[in-house]
């Protein structure tokens, strides 16, 4: 068709591209702009205009009037709205998330003090995710309608519709009560608390890094629980898309022209097919890393886990909004920060959108 | 048996000789195909029996569930009661039972919220683009870039604990990946030549948009919206679970789960049956997507 | 025109290529033979006329699900039908190789088109890396790409159609096969670009002395480019003729083709219309 | 009856500006056919678009047409001139809704345009193309590539047009079909009175179904002839002869004095 050439124009190679592509990324960073704000006015909203009196969720319905009135002016009520909206964006700029009234403490140090352990949780499942998952999902497009594509199939199956909470209790049920193979709820043993200094907040590299290795081996004990019941759904995700892009890259023509070559059909696979794939994967691993930063509220829930998701939770109980609001805007930002990191690192990837 | 021959031999006419005729086996040609897929029937087999035993719920149980029984606190499985009692002597069974309803009445909502939402904005994004599409799709991203549980959460506890804001919660976290989808159909739909014709035609945007682009879109939104199911009902259990979605004594099975939890140890069946209830139902929904993915994958034409 | 001589370096004698589908059995190829020496075959058909699946079954590729069985199949005294995996992959691109039509599917779009031509070179030979190189470019030049050392670092979609079909007659020919099947070759290229891309496969051909089966649509194009034809419908083979005899074509449905052609010249008469007769496909040859 | 002065189309803004109609003029008589021939890019296609109103929402247009004395405006068509022009693609798998049926495909240009007897149409529309009744409630898969492109046809005649835009009308379809609706087209155009601007990138179809044609590259029509001077293979300019060498099919010698036109 005629209208499909502008494309054809500009075919003239990989040369000096450059400010198209500075263009793209300045878009990328503007949209991320209004996402960011989109966010924080969504927070906003919750906080500060849906309740029905913000000054009584703070101050409690047993303060003095005197108390309610210098509350009411504290928070800008009296303002306009746009106007407590900048206000807010600005403490948000600064770091501000206001003060946590279950810890008495700036929320900002609250969520440093959490993060890590969620952090370490999230990260070691979306490893196992990636380690596992991939190789199953490729297999299980080579050999379709064969066994073993259905056993990854009812492993992925199960993997999505469980509920992550329920089957933690069972598997702590099993593996810690009554088989003893693992560390219970918790990121360490009571009496090893304390005792190594939290460099970086992550446990296990904290411990290594201090030669405690005993402590090293006990924090593993606890984590290898969690991680494996959040990791059994990133498994069951990115294994299902593998799976589905690795057979749409099969069925292409320059498959058979690998063929044609002559190619052994292991590298046909890994070395035609999945290159593709893994250009796809990258956008899947990011929205996995991503949604186990936030699907780990219920698994530190189960498993006592002192993350980011228990302080959300624990706050939510405590009418803490403050907390509740900077815990889901430091994720939010987490969310939005993974997305754009798998964006350009997709563009720098593949060939087609550089 | 004659009757089924000539019904037969209808459905699969060489030459249909009306419009619902030619309908007609349209959709019978499809549920031949999916009638194929042991799986998908499997997953329309649980969903089936979800809508029966909610349906006849007053009929299958001997209480509304609701009922306390001290005296029979916490016991095991049996003949008395099938799935055993929990800690107030409630039978476990009648519970999962009414629990059924919630988790139909929950899917059924969020489906009626978030599926002609996302059908609009998508396709109108799509097909319209332009400046249109621009800010439509911002829109959505932004609602597509918010952690879902943790905005469920934020909403609720500003709202309020409850069913009705658990499902507001959800629809709101929900819809955006529908526009998506329908605005990638429409996207492709739109430079097809058969709208072109239909702008020779002079048929107006309205009537493109509602005849020609969404019975496209509809397919695999539709797909979408069965694999979609399970995560709507693990996400509403998740907030039962943590005490924000439907709130005691109603027989939600995530917060069934929830009170369920102390006794986990030595009444293991407590919290284990809802479990096992929710994981039935959300793999039942995921088999029927996959199985009409396969029927409407648009490469087996059709 | 060259004739086969006496050693083919093909046999294909009764290959039948048969689907098994939800519908029924499919036959797309029918007992079809020919013989292939160092000469220029055209396959000429319509769609669903199985000249494609000719193609594919030689070198061994039909689509999962499909059947293929000959009385023989022979590349130079290997039997293709029997060859273990190993055999067959040294055959392919080494022995027989393909282009096929669209440059836009058949070319990897994440490798660059140098490490592509690269890899066909490396598969069959223990050469290094400098040399496959250095053999690449020399190849890009071949088919005349004027920038080759740009285009060797060059993804597929950043070039035009007519060069990506260079570039996989470049990948497809350096192993130096024996055979070359070109399956709708430049269907997708304009009339122009189209054959200055046959031109550049027509100086290969006869400079190294290969076989080609080239297959297309377009009588036009195979009777002026090929030596010899096969015209093929529904899974069979019509009527083989010399590219300069097919003007005395005997076959109905040869004839009906050649006839249904508008051409520059012709008026503004209606065309004679193809009539299809069943018995083609159950009579052999040429009926009387 | 079709009247196009220096029609401009632009697609894209900035650095990816496209120029995909440079200053094209043309005319048409009332029951001609008139052939526009190129190669890919030739903006063969958009032309047409642009003369349909198709362009709208992509591409700047400017330049002035006129379409049996009425002046279009822009990109958008009064309802008379939906009716009175009609257009046929090339796809015949992408040109039919594929989940409408025949009948639903025929009457809807029936329906907007508020006509009277709709399924007398419908079923003569169809008899009008070779086809017969029982085509009438089946879905395109079901039916062949040459059937399908008969029923695009039949859709184009609902309405009584006076011309009929064809874009590449047989050339995706196998030479046997395409030389039916060939024939279907030229007895149609007979016996309608219609006129034809028919888009082709094959020399020899325009040559068999035109009055006279323009060659066009790059955006611009680089020459305007009769069918006779086609015929007798004797061009004005050398971009057209060498298309037309192009077109008589492979000649070695030939290819090596091939120029880069652009």
């Amino acid at each position: 068709m005629d209208q499909s050439t502008p494309g054809d124009q500009q075919s003239a190679g990989p040369g000096l591209a450059l400010p198209s592509n500075l263009l793209k990324i300045v878009g990328v960073f503007a949209s991320l702009a209004l996402t960011f704000i989109g966010l924080t006015a969504i927070t906003f909203i919750i906080g500060r205009v849906m309740p029905a009196d913000p000054v009584l969720a703070i101050v409690g319905d047993r303060a003095s009037q005197e108390v309610y009135d210098q509350v009411f002016l504290q928070l800008g009520l009296d303002k306009p709205i746009y106007i407590q909206y900048f206000k807010y964006l600005g403490q948000l700029a600064e770091g501000d998330l206001g003060t946590s009234i279950m810890t008495a403490q700036p929320v900002a140090d609250d969520i440093l003090r959490f993060f890590p352990a969620t952090l370490e949780l999230a990260t070691v499942a979306t490893l196992l995710g990636i380690f596992v998952g991939i190789p199953m999902g490729v297999v299980a497009a080579v050999h379709k309608g064969r066994w073993p594509d259905h056993i990854v199939r009812v492993i992925g199956l199960i993997g999505y519709s469980a509920p992550i909470f329920w089957l933690g209790m069972v598997a702590l049920l099993v593996f810690y009560a009554r088989l003893d193979w693992v560390a219970g709820p918790g990121r360490l043993d009571v009496y090893y608390d304390g005792i190594v200094e939290p460099k970086t907040g992550v446990l296990m590299i904290d411990a290594a890094m201090s030669g405690e290795w005993e402590i090293f081996r006990n924090a593993f004990s606890h984590l290898v629980l969690p991680a494996s019941i959040l990791g059994t759904f990133a498994l069951a995700y990115i294994a299902r898309m593998t799976r589905s892009f690795m057979l749409d890259q099969l069925s292409q023509e320059y498959i058979l022209t690998a063929r044609v070559k002559g190619m052994p059909e292991r590298n046909v696979i890994w070395g035609h097919a999945f290159r593709n794939v893994l250009v796809q994967l990258i956008t899947i691993i990011g929205l996995t890393y991503a949604s186990l930063l936030e699907g780990s509220v219920l698994t530190e829930t189960v498993f006592s886990w002192p993350g980011i998701g228990q302080y959300i939770t624990n706050s939510l109980f405590n009418n803490d909004m403050n907390a509740v609001l900077g815990g889901t805007i430091v994720v939010g930002i987490c969310f939005v920060g993974i997305n754009l990191l798998s964006d350009l690192l997709y563009r720098l990837v593949d060939p087609r959108v550089r | 048996m004659l009757a089924e021959i000539t019904l037969r031999n209808w459905l699969l006419a060489e030459i249909p000789q009306s419009k619902s005729q030619a309908r007609c086996q349209r959709v019978y040609i499809s549920w031949l195909a999916f009638r194929r897929n042991p799986v998908a029937v499997i997953g329309l087999l649980i969903i089936a029996s979800l809508v029966a035993v909610a349906a006849l719920a007053p009929w299958i149980t001997a209480s509304d569930g609701l009922e306390l029984h001290l005296s029979e606190r916490l016991q095991a499985p049996g003949s008395e009661h099938w799935f055993g009692t929990d800690e107030l002597g409630r039978d476990i069974f009648d519970r999962i039972i009414w629990g059924s309803r919630i988790t139909l009445y929950i899917v059924a909502l969020v489906s009626i919220i978030v599926v002609p939402i996302g059908l609009l904005v998508g396709t109108v994004a799509g097909y319209i683009g332009g400046w249109v599409d621009t800010v439509l799709m911002r829109l959505t991203d932004i609602f597509l870039a918010f952690p879902r549980l943790i905005l469920a959460m934020a909403l609720v506890a500003a709202l309020g604990p409850g069913l009705e804001n658990a499902v507001l919660a959800i629809a709101l976290t929900t819809w955006s990946p529908f526009a998506r989808i329908a605005r990638a159909e429409a996207l492709t739909i739109r430079n097809s030549e058969f709208i072109l014709a239909a702008q020779v035609q002079g048929v107006s945007t309205a009537g493109i948009l509602l005849r020609h682009v969404t019975p496209l879109c509809l397919s695999s939104v539709i797909v979408r919206l069965t694999l979609d199911m399970a995560g709507i009902i693990l996400t509403a259990a998740g907030l039962g679970f943590l005490g924000l979605g439907a709130q005691p004594p109603t027989p939600e099975w995530g917060a069934m789960i929830s009170l369920g939890r102390q006794y986990l140890i030595d009444q293991w069946w407590v919290p284990t049956v809802p479990g096992i209830a929710i994981l039935v139902v959300s793999l039942g929904f995921n088999l029927l997507g996959d199985g009409l993915r396969d029927v409407f994958d648009p490469k087996s034409g059709g | 025109m060259t004739r086969a001589p006496e050693a083919p370096l093909l046999s294909v004698e009764d290959l039948h290529v048969t689907y098994d589908t939800p519908t029924g059995l499919v036959r797309a190829v029918r007992g079809v033979s020919f013989e292939l020496g160092r000469e220029k075959l055209g396959i000429v058909g319509e769609s669903g006329s199985g000249k494609s699946q000719t193609g594919r079954a030689i070198l061994g590729l039909t689509a999962p699900g499909g059947q293929v069985s000959a009385r023989r199949l022979d590349f130079e005294g290997t039997d293709l039908l029997t060859a273990n995996h190993r055999t067959m992959r040294r055959i392919r691109g080494a022995g027989i190789s393909m282009i096929m039509q669209d440059p836009k599917y058949s070319l990897n779009p994440v490798m660059t088109v140098g490490a592509q031509i690269e890899e066909a070179f490396r598969i069959h030979s223990k050469a290094s890396k400098q040399e496959a190189r250095l053999r690449t470019l020399e190849m890009l030049r071949t088919v005349k790409i004027r920038e080759p050392e740009r285009v060797y670092k060059a993804y597929p979609h950043e070039v035009s159609g007519g060069m990506g079909q260079r570039i996989m007659i470049a990948m497809m020919m350096i192993p130096e096969p024996d055979i070359i099947i070109a399956d709708e070759p430049t269907s997708a290229l304009d009339v122009t670009v189209q054959l200055q891309v046959l031109a550049v496969l027509d100086d290969m051909i006869s400079e190294r002395g290969m076989g080609l089966i080239f297959i297309s649509h377009d009588l036009n194009l195979i009777a002026s480019f090929c030596d010899r034809i096969l015209i093929m419908y529904g899974g069979k083979v019509m009527e083989e003729c010399t590219a300069a005899d097919l003007g005395q074509a005997k076959h109905p449905y040869t004839r009906g083709l050649l006839n249904c052609l508008p051409s520059l010249e012709g008026g503004h008469d209606e065309l004679p219309v193809l009539q299809r007769d069943p018995s083609w496909l159950t009579s052999p040859g040429v009926p009387e | 009856m079709i009247d196009i002065q220096s029609l401009d189309v632009v697609f894209g803004h900035g650095r990816k500006v496209f120029h995909a109609v440079r200053d094209v003029s043309l005319h048409v008589e009332q029951g001609q056919s008139y052939g526009l021939v190129g190669e890919s890019g030739s903006g063969k296609t958009t032309v047409l678009r642009a003369l349909a109103g198709l362009l709208g929402r992509v591409a700047r247009v400017s330049g002035e047409m006129q379409v049996a004395q009425e002046l279009l405006q822009g990109q958008s068509r009064s309802q008379q001139f939906r009716r009175r022009v009609q257009m046929v693609f090339q796809d015949p798998f992408g040109s039919l809704h594929p989940r409408h049926t025949v009948d639903t495909i025929l009457s809807e240009p029936a329906r907007v345009h508020r006509l009277d007897r709709i399924e007398q149409r419908v079923v003569h529309a169809l008899e009008e193309v070779g086809l017969d009744a029982s085509f009438r409630f089946r879905y395109p898969h079901q039916i062949s590539g040459g059937q399908r492109q008969r029923v695009s046809i039949a859709r184009a005649l609902i309405t009584d047009p006076e011309i009929i835009l064809l874009d590449e009308p047989t050339s995706a379809l196998d030479v046997s079909v395409q030389a039916e609706v060939l024939n279907l087209l030229m007895r149609l155009k007979r016996e309608h009175g219609l006129t034809y601007i028919l888009v082709s990138h094959n020399l020899a179809v325009i040559a068999h179904m035109c009055e006279s044609l323009s060659v066009m590259q790059n955006g611009a029509v680089v020459e305007t002839m009769s069918v006779q001077q086609l015929r007798d293979h004797s061009p004005a300019m050398p971009y057209t002869s060498q298309l037309m060498i192009a077109s008589l099919g492979y000649d070695r010698a030939a290819i090596d004095a091939f120029e880069e036109f652009g």
